[in-house]
Formats: structure tokens, C-alpha cells, sequence
């Protein structure tokens, strides 16, 4: 199991591994937003959280298609299948390593984007606290997305159109702390809940991706 | 007969109008491909027996 | 006593179903065209809502059938797991064209009600986001059969898709509760009479009865459509089978 | 630790192609696979590997006990030749991968990119990864394409060693391997039209 | 020429061609918008134009990778650079058959979109007469980037990467004429500024387009 | 319509890998490409084939004139045998594709879709490529990867019918096509250890 993550790690970091990707991807989206909606900075201090937030989901769903289909692709994950892992266990270990190339990231950068769209003082805690809860789930569910697509070629849009609004949830509540953080609010129950989701989805989920992967190996 | 709407007419005909429209339309689709696929069953069929 | 499990066999299904089809449709178009003449022509208008109170035979039946044709789909996939019989899974890809449609009715309806009643086309109430929330997964569930080709495998992802996102529905629903508390009007058709007034403790019998009636020819058509689709689904599969055992041959 | 295949019926895209299989490949053996294109011999390697369920009748082995190679290799362009083998043998729990690097003359690479091999050579580093595995019986489905005639030997010598050490291989190919193994034919087990269990409630 | 685009948009429209999917995820990311940003109508009205210009580009961004990567990993692009068609001529049919197949149906559903996010009135032409001339520039140029990236295996979001800053021209103008169109000004310059940037990028980059083909097949 | 190598030298990853290879193909003629995996057949063929430039030396050839074939088969799983065919015979120009689909026994799977296809089957649908491309100069890279005794055969003898025509044909293989060629080892050719020109310059 942890010759798999440290391989998907090192795979992730090597030239065209994707590792910074999801994150210039970030940088990107936030810095397009003034282009796109006018610089105005009340209006950018506003909408700050929210975009940031849907920037960090945006990034993560554009890199759920390198967990499994690479593998796929390239006959490896029948060599796993038949190999001395139970599947739940690799995609779980899938899903950790995604998050810590792609995920981690996003909520190590994000408070430094957030100067860049003028968001208010306390957000900064807030975002980053509520990215750091949330971005697992992202990974878990778009793993679950992954192994749903894997047979697909270049199944990338079809992936996003599944998992969408599965991320639905995570978003609401994510965005909930974020935005309810920056205006100085309370965020105990929108916190709550956003764990609740994250831990019950790492509990559970895992077993349909397993059971997924397997029928779409036949 | 034509019930009179009021300053409302817009909304509610249009509101029938787009209904009626989407039910037809599945219905419609919904029975020529039934049609379709049928007819197609029956020539594999009859090719089949043909063939013995 | 035959098992009701007689009828996920694929021969009998179709001639069964072929049985009761014209009568079902003939009642399903009768039933839907009293519910809808009567409510368009012979009920009076709302003296708050004025004429777009005739909307509701359209929009509450609509939104009703939405749901309960992912419900339908629900436990069709549970069937085709749990005991691996293919018309149920058919039946499940049936019912989702319909039940989109279904939504697409709900939120069109819904929103030309609510430029005159609230003022705006689309409003983020929890009610309506959470079919727009409806009408992805709908679009997903969809997306998901036709891109993958093996029957049998596609009926597998699909009814684990549906199990999983229905879970995620019924969170995302809390989820849009907790966001935003909204303008919808509440379960009433039952209860308060937010409709008709004020003082009737159920919305008034003049509304309700076409409503019911409307209802019931939603649900007829919505069973003939399915029926119907399950059947041509059934014969696309066995024309398949065939085809392919001709290359065999 | 024998393999059987009892009564095997296996079927892709849910058409049945081979019925009725029967064969046992006991320690020691090896066991060559022939058949036309098109005829099976994949989908029943596939089955016989426990990725695809049998149609009917059953594969009597120990699961653990299989190596699978595939017409695909499942190396990583960006990993080194080296690293892509400690890979495999840590998941299969061992962990010398320099016997396999030796046996098929992957040592001067062993620190190339295996993207920037040539095409018999991404071969060969395919079929080491079989040596680190540690499984006895080997499952190989045309393991010499691309090759050229000393790597087949390379090949050939490896698998000798394998079946001397009390392993077995079950082998797909279309050449001659010179290798003193049973040919089992798949012709003569092809499924005659007849469609696969899933389908068959609808003809 | 005529065979290779028909032949384009067959494999788009069939099983898995991902014809339809940059359209729902249109959708989708419009939807996102609220649940990340918060429910209210007059902040939304607000941003709508630049949403809807700034959801278009990023599905389009998204099936990018379609353009080349396909025919490149099965080997056609090797049999088609070895046919009897300019590589000008590939890459432009390609671009052609991608804004058939993405871009004008973003074109045709941006305004039930609009609704969504309480687009004002006039806005409804506006977004659809910019996107209608903004995005063939957003297809040609994303062949530009698909040909600079095909050789890299997933190179999704290194593509994103490269293609971002080249769209931000066409994004500016784009979103100015829809907001500028949604809030009643006058909007002949941006149109025009959108319209010269479009026709110049058709005419001369697929040459650009062609030469990074030729050396990326080396 | 002579394809002639002269003082050839190709390179791969910026390493030289052949040098001063010189060959010459007439009409009616067939070469065979001969060497260990690794040793330059591929890159030799992308470079005769116009895919990339020579390091040295040059190729003389009317661009126009080659159809190549390279390990991977450029077909469309989405796209069914005649459709894929289709396409290419209106790429180049030409359009029955009867006499291909015939000579490759192809004409019962012309309906099929070709990602349902065997390993072998798709070899055949790529190779019936050629025949509809109405080119005169087929470079082919291992074509007969993954096919069985009788596909091979059928092969050669749509070499044989091609080369009676006046075609010509150079073909990298490991293994005995039953075709009478010449044949070129590239083994002496192997470039020793020289950086190729770009790099030359730091060192
Ligand atoms: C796109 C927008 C809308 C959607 C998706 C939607 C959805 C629904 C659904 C799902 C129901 C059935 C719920 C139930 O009976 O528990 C319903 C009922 C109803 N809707 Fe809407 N709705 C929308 C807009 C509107 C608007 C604008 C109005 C009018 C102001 C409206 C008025 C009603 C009424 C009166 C009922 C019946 C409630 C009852 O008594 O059960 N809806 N709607
Ligand atoms: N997805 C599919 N749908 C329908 N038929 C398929 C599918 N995949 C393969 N087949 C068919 O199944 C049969 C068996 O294929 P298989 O790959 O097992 O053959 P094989 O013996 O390995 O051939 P080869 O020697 O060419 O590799 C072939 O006739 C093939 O056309
Ligand atoms: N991207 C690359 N970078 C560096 N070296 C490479 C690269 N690609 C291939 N090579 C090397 O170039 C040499 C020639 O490779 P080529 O593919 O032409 O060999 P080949 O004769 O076709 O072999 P095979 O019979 O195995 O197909 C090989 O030694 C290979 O390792
Ligand atoms: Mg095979
Ligand atoms: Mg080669």
C-alpha cells in the first residue's frame, strides 16, 4: 500500500506528473475572475470566498481523470487488480495521494489568491480552515467518479458531469464557512456538517469505488 | 368559451404551451422509436429464420 | 399463485405489458385531458394569484412525478443488484427520459409562475434549486448509460450511481435548506389553504379535485411511458443478442 | 497449487466465445495456448486471472497465486526501468529486483525512462516484472511480441527457470517459443452462436 | 478535408464523444455559482455576464483535449500527417469540427442560462451575440495549445495552463460587450476589438497551430 | 519513384541511433529491416516516412508516394471496420474499399466496431489500410504483430500482390514473412555513442 502511494506521489511530482497543475489552474481561474466580472473591489471582496472556493473545486475536478484512468490506460490497474491489494485499499490510496498532490495545495495557496480578490481580514482563517475540512471529500467522491469513467476514453467532461452534483453538499456548506468566516459570523454548524460529510464520505465511499472498479475491469 | 386570463394570459398559455409541447414531444419520441426498434427486431427475426 | 417475479422475464413482460398498454394509454390521455380541460377552462381564478393559479395542474403533478420517478429508478436498481433481473434494470433506463422531462415541466412551469408571483424568473429557494439539483443527476444518470456499451456493466454503474447519488440528493437537499430559506410554498395541498385563502383549512375543494384528477392522469402516462420505453429497451437488447449471434454464426 | 479449468465457458462484450474448456497445468509445466485471431485466447486468460467472471463452469486456483501479463505492459513512461520494478516487487512484498533485471538484460537501462524505450525493450521490461512477483504460476498472453530473437531466448531461458524452480505458465502466442510445454488448441472449443448467459432471457 | 470533419463530427456525436458535455458543464458550473457565491438575485444579476462568458471559456478549456490527443494516442495523427492534407487544413478542420461540437451549442443555451442567474433583459442578446463571435476564437486558439500539448500524456491542465493567458484578450472584450450589453451601454468598441481579434486569430494561427504539429510528431 | 536512403543518420531523444545507413528501394522490390530490439528500426522508418528529420544525410522520395504503418493502428473504437476504412480511402483520395476488406478477410467484421475487435483483428483492419491509401511505397513497422499463421499469410501475399503492381514495400520485422526480400541488418550501422548535432555543441 505504501509502495503505491509513494509511487503515485513521486509519478505526480516527475516532469507531466500534473503535481502544480491543479494549482496554476487556481492561480488562473481566480485571476480571470476581475477580467470577467469588472475590478471593482467591493463587489471582488464579496464574491471572494465563494470564487474561491469554486476555484479550488474546479481545480480538483479537472485532475480526478489522472487517478485511475492513467493506470488504466496503460494496463497497470489490471496488474494491480490481480496483484496482493484489496481494491478498496487502492482506491483509498488513490484518493490520499490526489489529495496530496492536488489538494493540499489548493488550501496552502488559497489564502494567498484571497489577497489578490480583496478578501475581508477573517476570511483568511475561514477559507483556509474550511478548504482543509472539505478538499478530502473532493478527492474521495471524484475517486468514486474516476473508477465510475475509467473504461471511457477521455471520459474528463462526463466524469465532471457525474460528480457535480455529488460535490453539491460540500460546496454548500465549504462556501458556507467561508463566506459566513469573512463577514464575522458564526460558523460552528455549517462547520459540523461540512466534517460530518467529509468523514462520513471517507467511511463509506470507498466500498462503491471498489465495487465500481471492479465491474469496470471485466 | 375561451376562459379570460387577465394580465396573466402570457404566462399560463405559455406555461400549457411548453407542457403539452415537452409531454407530446416524449410521447412522440417515446413511440416512433419504440416503432422503430420493433420493425428492426422483426427483420433480425425474420433474417434469422430465413437463415435457419 | 404466480410470483410477481415472473414478470422480469423479458418475453412475458412484453406480452403482459403488450396486454394492458392500450388500455392504460387510453386511460392515461382521458384521465390527463379531463384534469387539464377541467382546470384550464372550468375553475376559477385565485383571487390573490389571479389566472396563474391553472398552473398548478401542470406543475405540482409534474414535480411530484419527477420525484417519484427517481424513487421508481431507486428501487429498480436495488432490484437489478440485489437479483440481477434485466428488466428491472431496463425499466430504471426507461423511466429516466420520462422523469426528466417531468423536471424540465416542474422548473419551466415554476419559473413562469414565479415572474409574476415573485417577481423573478429563477429564484435560489430550496425547493426549486433542489430540482435543479435533480435534473443533474438525471443528466449524469443518463450521460452514464449511453456512454458505455456493455449492457450488463452499464446497468451495474447506473444502479450503483443511483444508489450513491440518491444518498447525495437527499443531503444536498439539507444542504440547500440550511443555505437559503426561500419563498416556495410549503406541502399544502393537504394543509393550509395558501392557496384558495386564508380561512379553509385545505386548499378548496374547486382547485383540488382537477388537481387530483390531473395528478392521477400524470401517473397513468407516466406508467404507459415507461412501460412502453421498457419494452422497446427489451427488444433494442434482443435485437442486439441476435445481431451479435449472427456474427457468431 | 495446480490450475484447472473445469468445464470453463468465458464470453466477452456478452457474446459466449469458448465453451467447454477443460485443462489442469500441474508445478513444474507449462502449458501453450493456440488458436486463430479473434478466437478467445485472451478473454480466457482474462477469466482464468479472476478479471472477468467465467460464463460458466469454474477455474479451480489458488487466487493469490497468479502473475497476469498483458497484451499491455503497465509501465509508467516517467519512471525509471528500476524504479518501475521495485514498484511491482513491493507490491508483491519482495524486494530484489536485480535477478529479473539480469535475466533479461536490463541492467545497462535500468536507469532509462521506460518511455524512452524501444518497443521490444518495453517487453522485456514487462515480462521482468513477472520474476518480482514471486507467484508461481504465470499467466501470459502473447509475452513475445515485438521481441527479437535473443530476447525470445531470454524469454524462453526465464520461463525454464520458472517451471525448474516447481512454477507453471500458461501461455497465448502465435510463435514458436521452444519450449517443451502441452499446446492446448482453442479451436475446437468455440462457442457456437449461441448468446451468453446475460442475454440469453432475451432470445 | 470534407471526410475528416464529417468524419470528426460522427466520432463526436457517437457514444462517449463527448458531444453534450462541455453543454452540462455549462450548466453545472453556472449552477455551482450560487451555491458558492450565496443565494442573493441582485449580487447574482450582477455578475451574470461575466460568469456566463467566464463558464463557456472553461468548458470549452475543458474538451480542448479532445481536439488532437485522441487521433495522436492511436496513431492517426502519424497516418494523417503522412496523408494528402495540408496540416493547415488539419488543424483548422479540427478547430472547426471542436466550435461545431462545443462551442456553438455553448452559444445557443447561454441565454436559458441567463435565467439562472438573473440576467438583466438586454443582457440575453448581448451574452449570445459576444459568445456567438468570441467563440470560434476560443476553439482556434485551444487547437493552438492541443497541438503544443499533444505528445504529453493527460496534458489537460498543462493545457489549461498554456491556453489561459492566450484567451484573456478574447475574455476581456467578450464579458465588456455582455456587461456593458446587460447594463444598457453602448458597446460598438469592445464588438468590434472582439470581432478583429476573432477574424485575425482564424487566419493566421493555424499556421502557428500547424508548425508546433509538425515538430511535436517529430 | 526509386525511395532511396543516402548517408543516413537518425536520432531518437537526441541520441544518434543510426549512422550512415544507405539503401535503395525500386519499383516491384521489397527490403527487409533486420536488427535487435533497440537498435534504430522504428526511428529509421519515422524519418523515411517524413515524420521526423534526419540527423544527416538525406532520404530521396516523393513525400507524396509513402504509406506508413506504425505500431499503433490509428484506428477509432467508436467507428465501425467500414467506417474506419472509409475514412482513410476518402483521405487519400480513393474510395472502394471492397478489395481491401476482401484481402484481409475483413468483410464479416465490417460492421463491427473496431474497439470490440481482437488484437489480431485490429492488426488486419490497420494493415488493410494500406490498400486503399493507392500508394506506391508502403513503410510498415512490424506489421505482423499479434497475428496468427493464417493472418500472416494473408499479409504476404497482399505484399506480393503490391509489389506486382509495381509497388514497393520496407518493412522493419522480427520474424520470417515468407516474402522474397532483401534484407538489411541495421546492426552495423549503430551509431557509437555520439551525442546528436543539437548537443554536440556542449560538449
Ligand atoms: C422552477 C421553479 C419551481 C420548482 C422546481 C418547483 C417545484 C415544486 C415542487 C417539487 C412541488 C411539489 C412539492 C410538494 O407538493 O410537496 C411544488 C408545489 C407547488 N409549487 Fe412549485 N416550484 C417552482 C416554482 C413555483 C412558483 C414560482 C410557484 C408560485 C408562486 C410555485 C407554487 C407551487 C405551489 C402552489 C405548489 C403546491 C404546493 C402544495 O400545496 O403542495 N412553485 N413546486
Ligand atoms: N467488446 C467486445 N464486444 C464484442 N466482441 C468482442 C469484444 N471484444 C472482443 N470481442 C470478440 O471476442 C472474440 C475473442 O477475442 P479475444 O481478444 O479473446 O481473441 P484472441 O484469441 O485473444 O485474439 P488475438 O489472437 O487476435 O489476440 C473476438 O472474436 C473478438 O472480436
Ligand atoms: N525518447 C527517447 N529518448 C532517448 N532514447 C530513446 C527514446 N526513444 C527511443 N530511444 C532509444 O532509441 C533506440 C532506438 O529505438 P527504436 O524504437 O528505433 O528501436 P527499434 O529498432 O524499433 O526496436 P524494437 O525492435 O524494440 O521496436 C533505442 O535504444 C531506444 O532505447
Ligand atoms: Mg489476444
Ligand atoms: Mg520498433
Amino acid at each position: 500500500m505504501i509502495a503505491l502511494l509513494t509511487r503515485d506521489l513521486r509519478l505526480g511530482v516527475r516532469a507531466g506528473g500534473g503535481f502544480g497543475l491543479g494549482l496554476a489552474f487556481f492561480l488562473i481561474v481566480t485571476v480571470l475572475v476581475p477580467f470577467s466580472i469588472g475590478p471593482e473591489s467591493a463587489l471582488l471582496a464579496r464574491i471572494a470566498p465563494g470564487i474561491l472556493w469554486l476555484g479550488a473545486l474546479l481545480a480538483c475536478l479537472l485532475s480526478l481523470d489522472r487517478i485511475l484512468t492513467l493506470d488504466w490506460e496503460d494496463g497497470s490497474l489490471d496488474l494491480l487488480a490481480t496483484a496482493p491489494l484489496p481494491m478498496e485499499g487502492i482506491v483509498s490510496i488513490k484518493a490520499l495521494a490526489h489529495w496530496i498532490t492536488t489538494g493540499l495545495p489548493l488550501v496552502l495557496v488559497a489564502p494567498a489568491l484571497g489577497v489578490l480578490l480583496n478578501l475581508p481580514g477573517p476570511g483568511y482563517l475561514w477559507v483556509t480552515v474550511s478548504l482543509l475540512l472539505g478538499t478530502p471529500a473532493l478527492s474521495v467522491i471524484g475517486t468514486f467518479g474516476a473508477a465510475l469513467t475509467v473504461g471511457i476514453k477521455r471520459g474528463g467532461l462526463l466524469l465532471s458531469l457525474l460528480v457535480l452534483p455529488l460535490y453539491v453538499p460540500t460546496l454548500i456548506f465549504g462556501a458556507e464557512v467561508a463566506r459566513r468566516g469573512a463577514a464575522g459570523l458564526e460558523v460552528v454548524t455549517p462547520l459540523t456538517l461540512l466534517a460530518g460529510i467529509t468523514f462520513g464520505v471517507i467511511a463509506l465511499l470507498p466500498f462503491a469505488s471498489a465495487a465500481v472498479l471492479r465491474i469496470n475491469l471485466r | 368559451m375561451m376562459p379570460d386570463l387577465g394580465k396573466y394570459a402570457d404566462v399560463v398559455l405559455s406555461s400549457y404551451a411548453v407542457s403539452i409541447l415537452l409531454i407530446v414531444a416524449l410521447v412522440g419520441v417515446s413511440i416512433w422509436r419504440a416503432r422503430r426498434i420493433k420493425a428492426e427486431l422483426d427483420r433480425v427475426e425474420t433474417r434469422g429464420i430465413r437463415r435457419g | 399463485m404466480a410470483s410477481i417475479w415472473e414478470y422480469a422475464n423479458p418475453v412475458k413482460f412484453i406480452r403482459t405489458t403488450d396486454r394492458v398498454l392500450p388500455w392504460l394509454s387510453a386511460a392515461a390521455v382521458v384521465t390527463l385531458l379531463v384534469g387539464l380541460v377541467w382546470g384550464f377552462f372550468f375553475t376559477p381564478d385565485d383571487y390573490r394569484q389571479g389566472s396563474t393559479v391553472k398552473i398548478i395542474y401542470l406543475h405540482v403533478p409534474a414535480a411530484l412525478m419527477a420525484i417519484n420517478a427517481w424513487l421508481m429508478m431507486l428501487v429498480a436498481s436495488l432490484i437489478w443488484i440485489v437479483r440481477r433481473h434485466h428488466v428491472s434494470a431496463l425499466a430504471a433506463r426507461a423511466a429516466a427520459p420520462v422523469g426528466a422531462v417531468m423536471t424540465v415541466i416542474a422548473l419551466v412551469t415554476g419559473a413562469l409562475w414565479g415572474q409574476p408571483m415573485w417577481g423573478t424568473w429563477w429564484e435560489w429557494d430550496p425547493r426549486l434549486t433542489s430540482f435543479l439539483i435533480l435534473f443533474l443527476f438525471y443528466l449524469g444518470y443518463m450521460a452514464l448509460w449511453a456512454a458505455i456499451e456493455d449492457d450488463d456493466t452499464a446497468a451495474d454503474l447506473t444502479s450503483i450511481l443511483c444508489l450513491v447519488g440518491s444518498v447525495f440528493a437527499i443531503l444536498s437537499r439539507y444542504a440547500v435548506n440550511f443555505w437559503n430559506q426561500g419563498l416556495h410554498q410549503g406541502a399544502s395541498v393537504m394543509r393550509a389553504g395558501a392557496l384558495a385563502g386564508d380561512t379553509e383549512e385545505r386548499v378548496s375543494n374547486i382547485f383540488a379535485v382537477p388537481l387530483f384528477v390531473s395528478m392521477a392522469g400524470f401517473a397513468l402516462l407516466f406508467i404507459a411511458l415507461v412501460f412502453l420505453r421498457t419494452q422497446t429497451e427489451i427488444r433494442a437488447r434482443r435485437t442486439r443478442a441476435l445481431m451479435a449471434r449472427e456474427r457468431m454464426g | 497449487m495446480t490450475l484447472r479449468g473445469i468445464d470453463l465457458s468465458v464470453s466477452r462484450g456478452g457474446i459466449a466465445v469458448l465453451e467447454g474448456v477443460n485443462f489442469a497445468l500441474s508445478p513444474g509445466a507449462a502449458l501453450v495456448l493456440r488458436g486463430p485471431n479473434g478466437s478467445g485466447k485472451t478473454t480466457l486468460l482474462r477469466t482464468v486471472a479472476g478479471l472477468q467472471p467465467p460464463l460458466a463452469g469454474r477455474v479451480e486456483r489458488d487466487g493469490e497465486e497468479i502473475a497476469y501479463a498483458a497484451h499491455a505492459d503497465g509501465l509508467k513512461a516517467m519512471l525509471s526501468v528500476s524504479e518501475n520494478l521495485s514498484f511491482w516487487a513491493s507490491v508483491f512484498g519482495t524486494d530484489n529486483i536485480a535477478p529479473a533485471l539480469r535475466a533479461f538484460d536490463l541492467e545497462p537501462l535500468s536507469d532509462r525512462l521506460a518511455g524512452t524505450l524501444s518497443a521490444g525493450q518495453k517487453r522485456r521490461l514487462g515480462l521482468a516484472r513477472l520474476m518480482v512477483t514471486g507467484r508461481a504460476i504465470w499467466v501470459l498472453d502473447e509475452p513475445t511480441v515485438s521481441l527479437d530473437a535473443a530476447s525470445v531466448e531470454l524469454f524462453a531461458a526465464a520461463v525454464r527457470t520458472h517451471l525448474g524452480q516447481g512454477g507453471s505458465a500458461l501461455i497465448a502466442t502465435h510463435i514458436d517459443l521452444g519450449l517443451d510445454a502441452d499446446v492446448l488448441d482453442v479451436t475446437p472449443y468455440r462457442a457456437v452462436w449461441r448468446a451468453s448467459d446475460p442475454d440469453e432471457a432475451f432470445l
